[in-house]
């Protein structure tokens, strides 16, 4: 097992003949991921060089192909309309890649999935794969390796950076799981801990953080009370200074509240070691295992 | 987005908000005219994008059309945490018998707009709210329903047991969701809201940041934006679609992706060294932006070493190479580079810097490393 | 609560609809000059608050203003399937290439609004669902969101394939949806939207139900309600806050509860007689209450018994009793009255009403017998 | 068991200081109801006549007493608010009696509700009753009787016409149930059947509809695809005309749908007996038990 895709992950790319789109269908495709179709308003019809079938819409998406899953690539504007529109469609779990979405859109977007079933990663997501098995986002697939750990972060080529030093490591990934870099979000580090935490396939939990919100602190507040996986943490944004939005729209320090030391501190309360440099990560989680 | 408290003064009062008159000005004769038509006293309030400005001095009281010039003139000009204050806001004053505060933001663990209130005005929220957060009350607002009757009576009874200043805060409680809603605001704050000794609620100082990414729809507010607030590098940054926050040391950084911008600050810092700049050059990098990162590191004089450090995804390490070599041949770069590239498109890459005087890394570590002992030397 | 047609066109108008210019006449004379003021052709329309008038010839074209005043004539004072036409509507005529069906309901299934299309305009919905439901599509709307672009663009390209009708057909949805919501309304149809043959799209008919629950919310819609267009008895009914419905058989019957009074009626039927009416005195029943409902039931001449048929819970039986013997004061009945009282204070009740020629009875069956005894008798 | 109400029911009376609310507090105080508060805003620190504390808000009045179920009595255009507001302060189940709300305040009110986890009866109900054990609402509470009966209906007095044979011929009840007789309720006829099917204590269901919506329809496929209680049904409004409202906002006839004849045809096509008048049901009952 892994978490949120495998084998029967059914894809459908929104988005899939914009630039960004269609390139990363085909480097799915390639990684071996199931994408079953794409959708485009107005090329419903044709066929990407892959092979894979466009559609106008969701509906019909869903209804010709059986997707359960799809990936979002379409500019930050109409990003939430096809959030709504894939969990209209019955999609159980949408990645949002598309990132600059207004956080009143999210607002709106994320009740209506709840009522709905759908659950969002994202935006601002790189998106989630479980190595060897199906990649949905835009990570380089060949630096992953299948394993047990699972790798849960805020953060895109920061994850790369670290799971690089774990393959190189020989420890492989069971799902690595990028969360969004935005303020508000479908599925956050705490939701991600639990998906991890019922999943008997991964041994040990990497949480890669960064100043900005709470979640971090919430996180170790779960471990210190009884997290059935072993966890490493790393946090981005010690030297970040306050009020600054560190790119990430979520990533600021307001009122001395969401710094990378609260967070590193409430870890270490909590016996969870963080890493000092993502190199560090490797060497902590060879010896929990 | 940030916008001046005379702006912001502007979007509340269209929405309702009971805000005393006021006017811009930018020079210190204009402030006469203007306290005789709004009516002395008046408060003459340095307009400049950072708190504290009030200690500074940036906020005076003045009795009379004479006086207000005076204080204009003292402000005007004024240094405020490194801001030159270029406009001055000119208020009808109004007495104070009584101060709350009242703010809105979205509530990162409830994915919902929060209204903050409390019975002590002028306050900084988020420090009360650590050292006395009883006296604070929290309303988590439901974007499906707004505001619902039940949560006003609560919060104006939290505020005051005085049923005709309740009755007048209901409508502010509304009118303030309603603006934060429409408008896309992050952070919208009345602080504080006050009531007169005639018992009438005011909102004397006003408050409002703007989510960047909704300003494709707000063009009324986006042209709100005042350059001359922000370091001239982060200006230059954004219009280059570029993430960059100027910072004190001396190691340049040019990163793809925030969250590895900043582990390379922290490497550099663990390792003894100080950052000048968090800079992300973002997703889907092409050669111009490298050169536009290149430009605007250029500007800080205390850099001594500039650490490139990507890790190709969307981003093609190619076109990051090329750039580099681009901004080298433009721009006559006399500082050292440190380049360490990996992922997409890496031997591409490595192909095109072979024989370059930029110097080279395999990893992460060894880069930043490099740098320091460059910048160092 | 039903609104004219003519009043439908502005509200509709007013959200921004695409409805050509019409003014309300009452007198034939004035479609003369109201027809120059709109320009000729227009359309003569019958407003009556039923459905079919076009077949009863309630709607006539008229090529210039004189015609427009024999039309006027012709219509003013018909009646439509009983109800007097008293006002007439002159509208601006249209050329139609194309007609559409777009309406909107809250679907009771989903508990949400629900839009329904069909490329067929001029039909009746609910017929069409039942006989060719792939003929119209429904959409269900979030009223957390409204209606959103993949619906609009879904709905477009299942009316036409024109992308400039279409384009023009994303406002008209979002414009129907949200008046529908603003003003409360329990149906809102656009039957037919057309394309004239310059490619414009207009809403040439317009009907709007108000939910009449909301009406204390919309004093303006509340004043468009035309009385006349009711039976006496069910507008004197809703004044004094009793559910009435006037039906054509000769027991009249006064029940508390809108289940028992069906059951009750439904028995009369079920024991071989007819019922006069539905009434439902309601929850907490005054005397005045009972009074009010004998008045109403006795307009109605077939009316040879009335059954009271009460199962006290909130009602009180004593309260039903004593506004019966009031009613058997003032009114001077001489219909025979057969009451069943039943539940809270039901031994009071039978003492009041010891002694009186009201006969009496111990079920709903056996006051159901009864009654349909003495009307036949 | 019963559903929805039992012995374990601490109840909220919305409006408490109210005509109605105060009636019918007393009322529920007297068959046994555990009514642990009330509310009314400006009232808080008194006590009723039958000593029952009253709060000004709910969230101080849950706070106070562990409250898990709220009954309203609010006038129409205060009761939206006053669910929301008992959503809010955790409470599990809200029975509106308030009538007269407009539909468009129920639209926002369930999907609030759904989030929050939170059951609505109502509005325009009656309310609920598990006989012998608590009631929560309007209905008389001596034509009761314990027993394995349920009642369902979109009725009031209606429910206490059938509900008294039951009685009368000894068939007892285990719990009696107006959903109300608005078009858009908090809990429909299929949500009350999915609550008996799972009651122990329920042997057989006695479902009352009437003309308006297609749930009894509904209600009779899920018989027919097999329901685990015995049913009777009875339908009100077989000599109802077209196109007007019988009383209940939810109670027309419109487009030839809705219709009596409609829902006792499904009802027979599913087996189940419907009754022709209202004192018939109990002898359907006796003969299913």
């Amino acid at each position: 097992m892994s978490i949120l895709i495998d084998k029967n992950t059914r894809l459908i790319v929104q988005g899939i003949t914009g630039r960004d789109g269609g390139f990363h269908a085909s480097q799915m495709v390639a990684y071996g991921t199931n994408v079953v179709g794409g959708v485009t308003p107005g090329k419903g019809g044709m066929k990407t060089e892959d092979g894979v079938p466009v559609f106008d819409n969701m509906e019909e998406a869903v209804n010709e192909t059986g997707a359960n899953t799809s990936v979002i690539y379409v500019p930050a504007r109409f990003a939430a309309d096809a959030i709504f529109e894939a969990s209209d469609a019955g999609i159980e779990l949408v990645v949002c890649i598309a990132e600059g979405l207004p956080v009143r859109d999210m607002l709106s977007v994320l009740p209506y999935v709840r009522e709905r079933g759908t659950r969002v990663i994202g935006p601002n997501s790189p998106g989630v794969i479980s190595p060897g098995r199906s990649k949905v986002g835009i990570m380089p697939g060949d630096i992953h390796k299948e394993g047990n750990v699972g790798v849960v972060s805020r953060s895109g080529t920061l994850t790369y950076e670290i799971v690089y030093h774990l393959t190189v490591n020989g420890i492989g990934q069971s799902t690595c799981l990028g969360i969004g870099g935005d303020p508000v979000i479908g599925t956050n580090l705490l939701d991600a801990m639990d998906l991890f935490a019922n999943d008997p396939e991964t041994d040990a939990v990497v949480l890669i953080g960064e100043i900005g919100g709470n979640d971090e602190e919430k996180a170790a507040r779960i471990i210190k009370d009884g997290y059935p996986k072993k966890v490493a943490a790393f946090i981005a944004g010690r030297t970040a200074p306050p009020g600054k939005r560190m790119g990430h729209a979520g990533a600021i320090v307001t009122g001395g509240t969401g710094t990378a030391e609260e967070k590193i501190k409430a870890f270490a309360d909590a016996g969870v070691e963080v890493a000092e440099t993502p190199a560090q990560i490797a060497g902590i989680i060879s010896g929990l295992l | 987005m940030k916008i001046h408290e005379g702006d912001a003064r502007g979007i509340f009062a269209a929405f309702g908000l009971p805000v005393p008159p006021s006017r811009f000005i930018t020079k210190a004769e204009e402030a006469g005219p203007v306290a005789e038509e709004l009516g002395c006293p008046v408060v003459v309030k340095a307009q400049v994008l950072v708190g504290g400005r009030g200690k500074a001095g940036g906020v005076k009281l003045a009795s009379d059309p004479i006086e207000a010039v005076e204080k204009a003139k003292a402000i005007l000009g004024m240094d405020i945490k490194g801001l030159t204050v270029e406009k001055v806001l000119i208020a009808k004053a109004v007495d104070i018998s009584k101060e709350f505060y009242v703010g809105m933001v979205v509530d990162r663990i409830t994915r919902k707009p929060l209204m903050m209130i409390s019975a002590e005005g002028g306050i900084d929220i988020e420090e009360v709210a650590k050292s006395a957060p009883e006296k604070i009350l929290k309303v988590v607002i439901d974007p499906i329903t707004g505001l619902l009757p039940f949560q006003t009576r609560k919060m104006a009874s939290f505020l005051t047991s005085d049923k005709d200043v309740a009755r007048q805060l209901g409508p502010v409680f509304r009118s303030l969701y309603q603006a934060f809603m429409e408008i896309d605001s992050s952070l919208a704050e009345i602080n504080p809201l006050v009531v007169s000794p005639d018992g009438k609620v005011w909102a004397i100082d006003a408050k409002i940041n703007i989510d960047d990414n909704s300003l494709y729809r707000h063009e009324d507010i986006r042209a709100l934006r005042d350059d001359s607030m922000e370091d001239a590098g982060e200006v230059e940054a954004r219009e280059a679609d570029l993430s960059f926050v100027k910072l004190d040391g001396s190691i340049g950084c040019i990163v793809n992706g925030a969250g590895l911008a900043m582990a390379t600050m922290d490497m550099i810092k663990y390792y003894g060294a100080e950052p000048a700049n968090f800079l992300d050059i973002g997703g889907s990098s092409s050669p111009e932006k490298v050169l536009s990162a290149m430009k605007i590191i250029l500007r800080d004089k205390n850099v001594k070493a500039i650490l490139v450090n990507i890790f190709g995804g969307i981003t093609r390490c190619d076109d990051v190479a090329k750039g580099l070599l681009e901004a080298k041949k433009r721009l006559g770069i006399d500082i050292p580079l440190v380049v360490r590239l990996t992922g997409t498109n890496e031997e591409e890459a490595r192909e095109l810097l072979r024989g370059t005087e930029l110097v080279s890394a395999d990893t992460m570590d060894e880069g930043v490393k490099k740098a320091i002992e460059i910048a160092n030397a």
